[in-house]
């Protein structure tokens, strides 16, 4: 069966298109102002790199933040669904999953068989996601990715007081004010969304194997913040972050459609 | 090596010296127990609020030592408590969850706010206590039945001590406990006495670091310290006459934020008296000698129930006065107070409760205040813009 | 990277051409350092003479000479003659060559009562990370005040946000936000973050631009105007700082009010400097006092 | 539909309850009636020692009204706020408070000022509560401390922690006399508490006939049900009317008549819900799922007891265990005494307590899954409540946690919640039953 998952999110769209458990077809890009176009668009992007005909597909499955604006989904998944499903197909000794995007984070316990059996989200509050990481970039004027490496190379421990990610902007103006190094801040602001997150995350028992993935899966700075914190050695990083909950719901639709 | 709860603080505050050992024992409190406990084979018992009747501990030969917090953004109690609940029993909590209590030998809730009672909820089941008693206090300490209820708890708190101690506390043991928490009470007083005049001979953070290390550590050692520095006070001054500026209060939630002290008091103001729990309402009121026949239990029941009152424990009275804030305007006036800062702990329901009618107290009495909520860091640069703007408000003629 | 900054705001200098610094006994500066802009004021004998905004910089003293000194040529005026330099603002403890700080609080209280006039009570400071309502006696002195907590939402730069998603120069946000068919549902997400969500969901849905900014202003107002409702209000109010500028907002607080604004008495005086001029004008009286003219600034300008 | 539905017959009978209650009370003074506020949970039947003309108003179920409002909740919250009061206190209490101030009383009108408060204080916010009321309306004010430990704590009616509760409502009749100058009447308030033993205990059976499959109620009406005791549990016409509602829901049971036809799933909830938002309860019916009620509801007010065999049921009344009750002493023991088993008050002392009751329910009530609302309105009910959500699913129960605020909508983000919920039905296998026929 040929199957797709579509991930809406809220910076970006995400298509994988199966055949049985084999991705045939991949493709991402940003929502923009017209979502439903982008979607389409990218749909039809995966189709052609699949080599196959929009009509083959036999199912879609819509997850994402936006899912319910897409309107020719067979099924409409929750990210949370889809996000344990997607990366327990990644790993299946995961039994943590914890997905950090452009405005959401959320944690996933996934039992032995991978079910979703607990779930976490952030607070309404935008300090533990990725755009905090990219107003801080911001505020330093340079790139994410740069900004994201910087980190790395820092041992300072400066605690963040602001956490809202609006405040911790001027704290970082005010750190550069004071001539901290770029490292030391970048280190500070990792260490900062780090504790957000495992904050989170906690509410749902961290048990190992944990997993990252989402945007900020590609943010080193982010994930070596984040194993200290937590104090563990090893992480799970599948191959492709951005599209575990595309997966998962593309893995979903041929489930379901055999329960049917 | 020490605990760190001070972050490095001393340092900025170097003066005479005096009352370094005050901060160090604020400082290295963890360190502190764990050696009195090889010291003495006593045992260590964490107090979550200041109505804990530490008398009966003391007797069992136990160290009471008041569960605060750090101070530092913590990530270890989201699971347990959720965002509503103010920062200090968060903080606190974190404490115990990150393994930094691991030598308390039990845990005392005197019951005095959900808040707190849900840190030690927590604590109870995830501390390696031997020991976990929630102790229920009257909520309206000035209620008709309130020292008898009192007394019969403390009475069986005893009982359950003894229990757990495997020894009976007799008479003479009690009444010594009893002796030695009143001379702390009597020796923490006279030193505040001395903040009563001009130059008020120490600092709120000075103050502030003395009787928090009290709740810390054995009174025996408090008591000798406190005695050593009484010897100097008489004759010491803290900054310059002019830059004690304004002489403030500091009314509140808990607060042992050295910081924030620190941050005040380097502006042109000094602290010269509180009414917060890691300050007078702490010690304030001693149970004095045996009297009329009363029971141990009933005396010191009666000061806990007579002692200025946390908000969690201070209704109005028949005819609507609030006892809370007729003490606080004494203390206004005893100490020549110019202007108060209302501190509270974000989220902290019983002095929120408080806030509006206290406030307006204050304005119908003529003393200004400046209210500023607490979370687990402090926001130290808008703190101090309105702490300036404030003192601007009640001097800095000289603008004008 | 040549993106279009649509936050950016004029930046420039201004002086009255009709005084004249020849015969001044004594000249003052003040500088405000905001989290977003920065302020440079003269007087010269407790008059307002000239002013400069720019863009707060990374560092403080930076900003503050970058605001002084082109300031200084424009109104021809020496370093050297200047009696005496007032900081305020947030970085005001880290500028260099000022002979006292004094909080922003108290600096636009003094200079709102500058611009307004004696009888002026109530300002509503609205600036770059913050927002506050000041109560003043009649000399400008601050009496009461209340400011937001530590939520970006409702400050300027929660409506910088805005104007980059959207890219819409700030400075015609105003007039854009009125021109709409349907009467504002302000956005309902507090979080500047998530509001910027909303817009976007707003866009999607087919709203048209000036409705989405209409229902953020709306938004922004209201919050504002909690501030206000409890703090109270005495007599007239006056807006300072640099949403000042910004009538989308300000307008809908009248609204919600239901009561106008008052105008500085010379329309010339711009509100954003109110901080500036209140911390120049303390520097003319404490030079007044000081009567001698050698300073103890601690740095130079260069 | 899988099961068969009716209306419930009672209904309307409710509903009219409901609105008599606050109508009494706003014209208590056209005959001379008095007007007594506090909280739901205090001790209704006291003040009837007064006499038969006493008209309570409730702050809880008020509070809860004004939710249902949105434009009225949002002016009373601001105007709550502009007096300076913090955000995060009690909603209900917001609510309250900002009714006083603003002279509005929800349903129309000014704001109807009461004699006398009286309250009891559990949550920290009880007595603040009403002490502002008091210094507002310019009336006595007193408030009676039951928060003086778990029920499994306390050694029987002579254990100095009832005699405590029991000394201060003897106090309380002084005082109320005092205040009023009438004379305290024991009969009538012995009367009156017959009445609340009978609608808390009646209360607590209602609620075990959910157990039924499917069940008679659901916890939607469940919510406007137990709101009577909420209102005023020692009137007549609760106990009158949980009689005939026990019956009619008995009945329901027997005949196996659903409250929701599409019944195949059953949760239950956790504190109070969020008021303007009820509509996702009607939400989780697109998937055959029902809450069939919560601690809170069973709870607030009704009286269970943990059975000898380790069920858990409803506490017979002390009229049906045959005890005598002539006197104020013997009354006010029985009275503190009865009020301590209350299954509300014990998560204030060890969520353990709560844990082991919501499993009793969980087991016997044969419950699927748990859904806790992270109630930021009020700190009371939701103390211990991620403690609950760890040791339930220690135990194997499905949960969800879900943030809100029973009574201030800015709050509660509604498709956030909506979300969690569908991805709760995901872990609970459920999909939308689609609208076939
Ligand atoms: N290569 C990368 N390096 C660092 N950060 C990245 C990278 N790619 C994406 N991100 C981060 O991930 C976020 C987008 O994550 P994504 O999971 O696509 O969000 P959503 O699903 O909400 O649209 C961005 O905010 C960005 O911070
Ligand atoms: N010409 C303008 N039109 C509209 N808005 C403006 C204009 N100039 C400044 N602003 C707004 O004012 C804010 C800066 O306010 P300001 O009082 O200068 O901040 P601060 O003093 O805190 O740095 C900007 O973030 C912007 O939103
Ligand atoms: S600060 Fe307030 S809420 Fe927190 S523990 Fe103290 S009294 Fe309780
Ligand atoms: S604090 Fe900042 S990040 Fe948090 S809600 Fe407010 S604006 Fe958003
Ligand atoms: S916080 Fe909750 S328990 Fe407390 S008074 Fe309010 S509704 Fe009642």
């Amino acid at each position: 069966m040929i199957s797709a998952g579509i991930d809406i999110g809220s910076k970006n769209i995400k298509v994988i298109i199966l055949n049985g458990k084999k991705t045939i077809g991949e493709a991402i890009r940003t929502s923009g102002e017209n979502q439903e176009k982008a979607v389409d668009e990218t749909l039809a992007l995966a189709v052609k790199n699949a080599k196959i005909d929009r009509s083959d597909i036999d199912k879609i499955a819509a997850t994402g933040i936006g899912r319910k604006t897409f309107k020719n989904a067979d099924y409409v998944i929750t990210d949370v669904t889809a996000g344990g499903r997607g990366i327990f197909e990644c790993n299946n000794s995961v039994r943590t999953g914890i997905e950090i995007g452009a405005e959401e984070s959320k944690a996933i316990r996934v039992s032995q068989t991978g079910k979703v059996t607990d779930s976490a989200v952030n607070e309404k509050c935008a300090a533990g996601s990725g755009s905090f990481v990219e107003s801080m970039a911001r505020a330093l004027g340079i790139n994410v990715k740069l900004f994201a490496e910087l980190a790395l190379s820092s041992d300072a421990t400066i605690p963040m007081n602001a956490q809202c990610a609006v405040f911790a902007e001027s704290e970082v103006v005010s750190l550069i004010a004071q001539n901290t190094s770029q490292k030391d801040i970048s280190k500070a602001v990792h260490d900062s969304i780090a504790s957000r997150v495992s904050s989170m995350a906690r509410r749902v028992k961290l048990e190992p194997k944990i997993a990252i993935f989402g945007g900020l899966a590609y943010n080193p700075g982010f994930v070596s913040a984040f194993k200290k914190n937590l104090e563990i050695e090893e992480i799970f990083i599948p191959e492709k972050p951005l599209f575990v909950d595309a997966l998962g719901a593309a893995l979903l639709a041929q489930e379901k459609t055999v329960e049917d | 090596m020490g605990d760190g709860y001070l972050h490095g603080i001393k340092e900025d505050i170097a003066g005479d010296g005096l009352f370094d050992q005050f901060f160090e024992w604020y400082d290295d409190r963890n360190s502190y127990a764990k050696k009195w406990k090889e010291r003495t084979g006593g045992k260590v018992v964490g107090s979550l609020c200041t109505y804990t009747p530490e008398e009966v501990l003391t007797a069992a030969n136990c160290l009471t030592v008041r569960l605060l917090g750090f101070h530092e953004p913590q990530d270890v109690t989201e699971p347990y408590l959720f965002a509503m609940f103010c920062p200090f029993s968060r903080d606190t909590l974190a404490q115990g969850l990150k393994g930094k209590l691991d030598h308390l030998d039990g845990v005392v809730m005197a019951h005095s706010c959900l808040h707190l009672r849900q840190t030690y909820n927590v604590m109870k089941h995830k501390l390696p206590v031997e020991f976990a008693w929630y102790l229920p206090i009257p909520n309206n300490v000035k209620d008709k039945y309130a020292k008898e209820f009192m007394a019969s708890e403390i009475e069986r708190f005893k009982e359950s001590v003894e229990e757990w101690r495997e020894f009976k506390i007799d008479e003479n043991r009690l009444e010594d406990a009893i002796t030695l928490m009143d001379k702390n009470r009597h020796l923490l007083r006279t030193v505040y006495e001395y903040r009563k005049d001009d130059n008020p001979h120490l600092t709120g953070m000075e103050a502030l670091a003395m009787v928090t290390a009290s709740e810390l550590v054995d009174k025996h050692d408090a008591n000798r310290e406190i005695e050593k520095i009484l010897k100097y006070l008489p004759s010491r001054k803290i900054k310059t006459d002019s830059k004690v500026g304004s002489r403030l209060i500091v009314i509140g939630s808990e607060d042992d934020d050295m910081s924030f002290a620190h941050m005040v008091e380097h502006e042109d103001a000094t602290v010269v008296i509180d009414e917060h729990c890691t300050g007078t309402r702490w010690f304030w009121k001693e149970i004095g000698p045996e009297h009329d026949n009363l029971s141990q239990e009933r005396r010191i029941g009666d000061r806990y129930c007579s002692r200025p009152a946390c908000p969690t424990k201070d209704y109005a009275m028949d005819d609507g006065t609030r006892l809370r804030f007729l003490h606080i305007l004494k203390l206004c006036g005893d100490y020549n107070v110019d202007g108060a800062l209302l501190i509270q702990q974000k989220f902290c329901d019983p002095h929120e409760g408080d806030m509006v009618p206290l406030k307006e107290f204050l304005s119908e009495h003529d003393i200004p205040s400046l209210q500023l909520e607490f979370d687990v860091t402090l926001p130290l640069g808008q703190f101090k813009t309105r702490v300036e703007a404030f003192l601007e408000t009640i001097g800095e003629e000289d603008l004008f | 990277m040549t993106q279009k900054e649509y936050w950016r705001w004029d930046e420039k200098c201004w002086k009255d051409e009709s005084m004249d610094s020849s015969d001044t006994k004594i000249i003052s500066v003040g500088i405000d350092i905001g989290s977003v802009s920065s302020e440079a004021v003269i007087c010269l004998d407790g008059k307002f003479y000239a002013s400069n905004t720019v863009r707060t910089g990374s560092n403080s003293p930076t900003s503050a000479k970058d605001a002084l000194k082109p300031l200084l040529e424009h109104a021809e005026i020496s370093y050297e003659a200047v009696d005496f330099i007032v900081g305020t603002g947030y970085g005001r403890v880290n500028i260099p060559f000022q002979d006292k700080a004094v909080t922003e609080i108290a600096c636009h209280g003094r200079g709102a009562n500058y611009m307004v006039g004696p009888s002026l009570r109530t300002i509503l400071d609205m600036g770059g990370q913050d927002c506050k309502a000041i109560h003043i006696d009649e000399r400008g002195k601050v009496t009461n005040f209340l400011m937001n907590d530590k939520c970006a939402a409702g400050t300027g730069r929660g409506m910088e946000t805005i104007a980059d998603l959207l890219k819409v120069p700030i400075t015609e946000i105003g007039d854009r936000s009125f021109q709409i068919n349907a009467p504002a549902e302000p956005i309902s997400n507090v979080c500047v973050v998530f509001a910027k969500s909303e817009a976007m969901a707003m866009v999607k849905s087919g709203k048209t631009l000036n409705e989405v900014l209409a229902s953020y202003c709306k938004a922004m107002a209201d919050r504002v105007t909690q501030l206000l409702d409890r703090i109270g209000m005495e007599k007239e109010f006056f807006i300072t700082g640099g949403i000042s500028k910004n009538r989308g907002v300000t307008e809908r607080i009248e609204e919600n009010l239901g009561i106008k604004a008052v105008k500085p008495k010379d329309e010339r005086l711009d509100a954003q400097t109110a901080g500036a001029l209140g911390a120049a004008l303390f520097g003319f009286v404490l030079a007044s006092k000081k009567g001698s003219k050698k300073d103890t600034r601690k740095g130079q300008i260069l | 539909m899988k099961y068969k539905v009716e209306p419930l017959k009672s209904w309307g009978k409710a509903k009219e309850l409901r609105k008599a209650y606050f109508d009494n009370y706003v014209n208590a003074r056209q005959s001379g009636g008095l007007r007594v506020c506090g909280s739901a949970w205090a001790f209704h039947a006291l003040p009837y020692g007064l006499g038969e003309d006493i008209y309570w108003l409730t702050g809880e179920p008020y509070g809860a009204q004004v939710a249902f409002d949105k434009d009225a909740n949002k002016q009373l919250q601001d105007v709550a706020s502009n007096k300076g009061w913090a955000h995060d206190l009690c909603s209900y209490m917001r609510s309250y408070w900002g009714s006083i101030y603003a002279d509005k009383w929800v349903f129309g009108g000014k704001w109807p000022t009461a004699d006398f408060a009286f309250t009891n204080q559990i949550c920290c916010s009880h007595s603040k509560w009403y002490q502002e009321v008091a210094r507002s309306e310019k009336i006595p004010f007193k408030a009676i401390d039951v928060s003086s430990g778990a029920y499994e704590w306390i050694k029987g009616v002579d254990d100095p922690r009832i005699t405590y509760i029991a000394n201060q409502m003897a106090e309380a009749i002084e005082w109320m006399e005092k205040i009023t100058g009438r004379k305290f009447d024991d009969e009538n308030f012995i009367k009156h508490l017959k009445y609340e033993f009978r609608a808390t205990s009646t209360w607590a059976k209602i609620c075990e006939l959910q157990k039924t499959i499917p069940a008679p109620l659901d916890e939607k009406a469940i919510f406007s049900l137990y709101s009577l005791a909420t209102l005023n549990k020692a009137d007549k016409s609760t106990a009158e009317y949980y009689d005939e509602l026990y019956d009619e829901a008995a009945d329901r049971a027997k005949r196996g008549i659903a409250a929701v036809g599409s019944e195949r799933c059953r949760l239950i909830s956790d504190t109070q819900p969020p008021w303007g938002f009820l509509k996702m309860f009607r939400y989780l019916e697109d998937f055959g799922a029902m809450s069939i009620g919560s601690l809170y509801t069973f709870g607030l007010q009704g009286i269970f007891e943990e059975k000898k065999d380790g069920t858990w049921g409803y506490r017979p009344t002390p009229m049906d265990k045959g005890i005598e009750i002539n006197d104020r002493e013997t009354a006010l023991k029985l009275y503190a005494e009865w009020n301590a088993a209350k299954p509300e008050y014990q998560q204030f002392y060890d969520p353990n307590i709560k844990t082991r009751l919501m499993m009793h329910i969980i087991k016997e009530w044969k419950v699927d899954g748990v859904m806790l609302h992270l109630n930021r309105g009020c700190e009371g009910l939701s103390l211990g409540i991620m403690q609950n959500k760890d040791e339930l699913s220690e135990l194997g129960i499905k949960v969800m946690t879900y943030e809100g605020n029973m009574g201030d909508e800015t709050e509660f983000d509604e498709d956030r919640v909506l979300a969690r919920i569908d991805s709760f039905m995901e872990l609970l296998g459920l999909e939308k039953i689609k609208k076939s026929t």
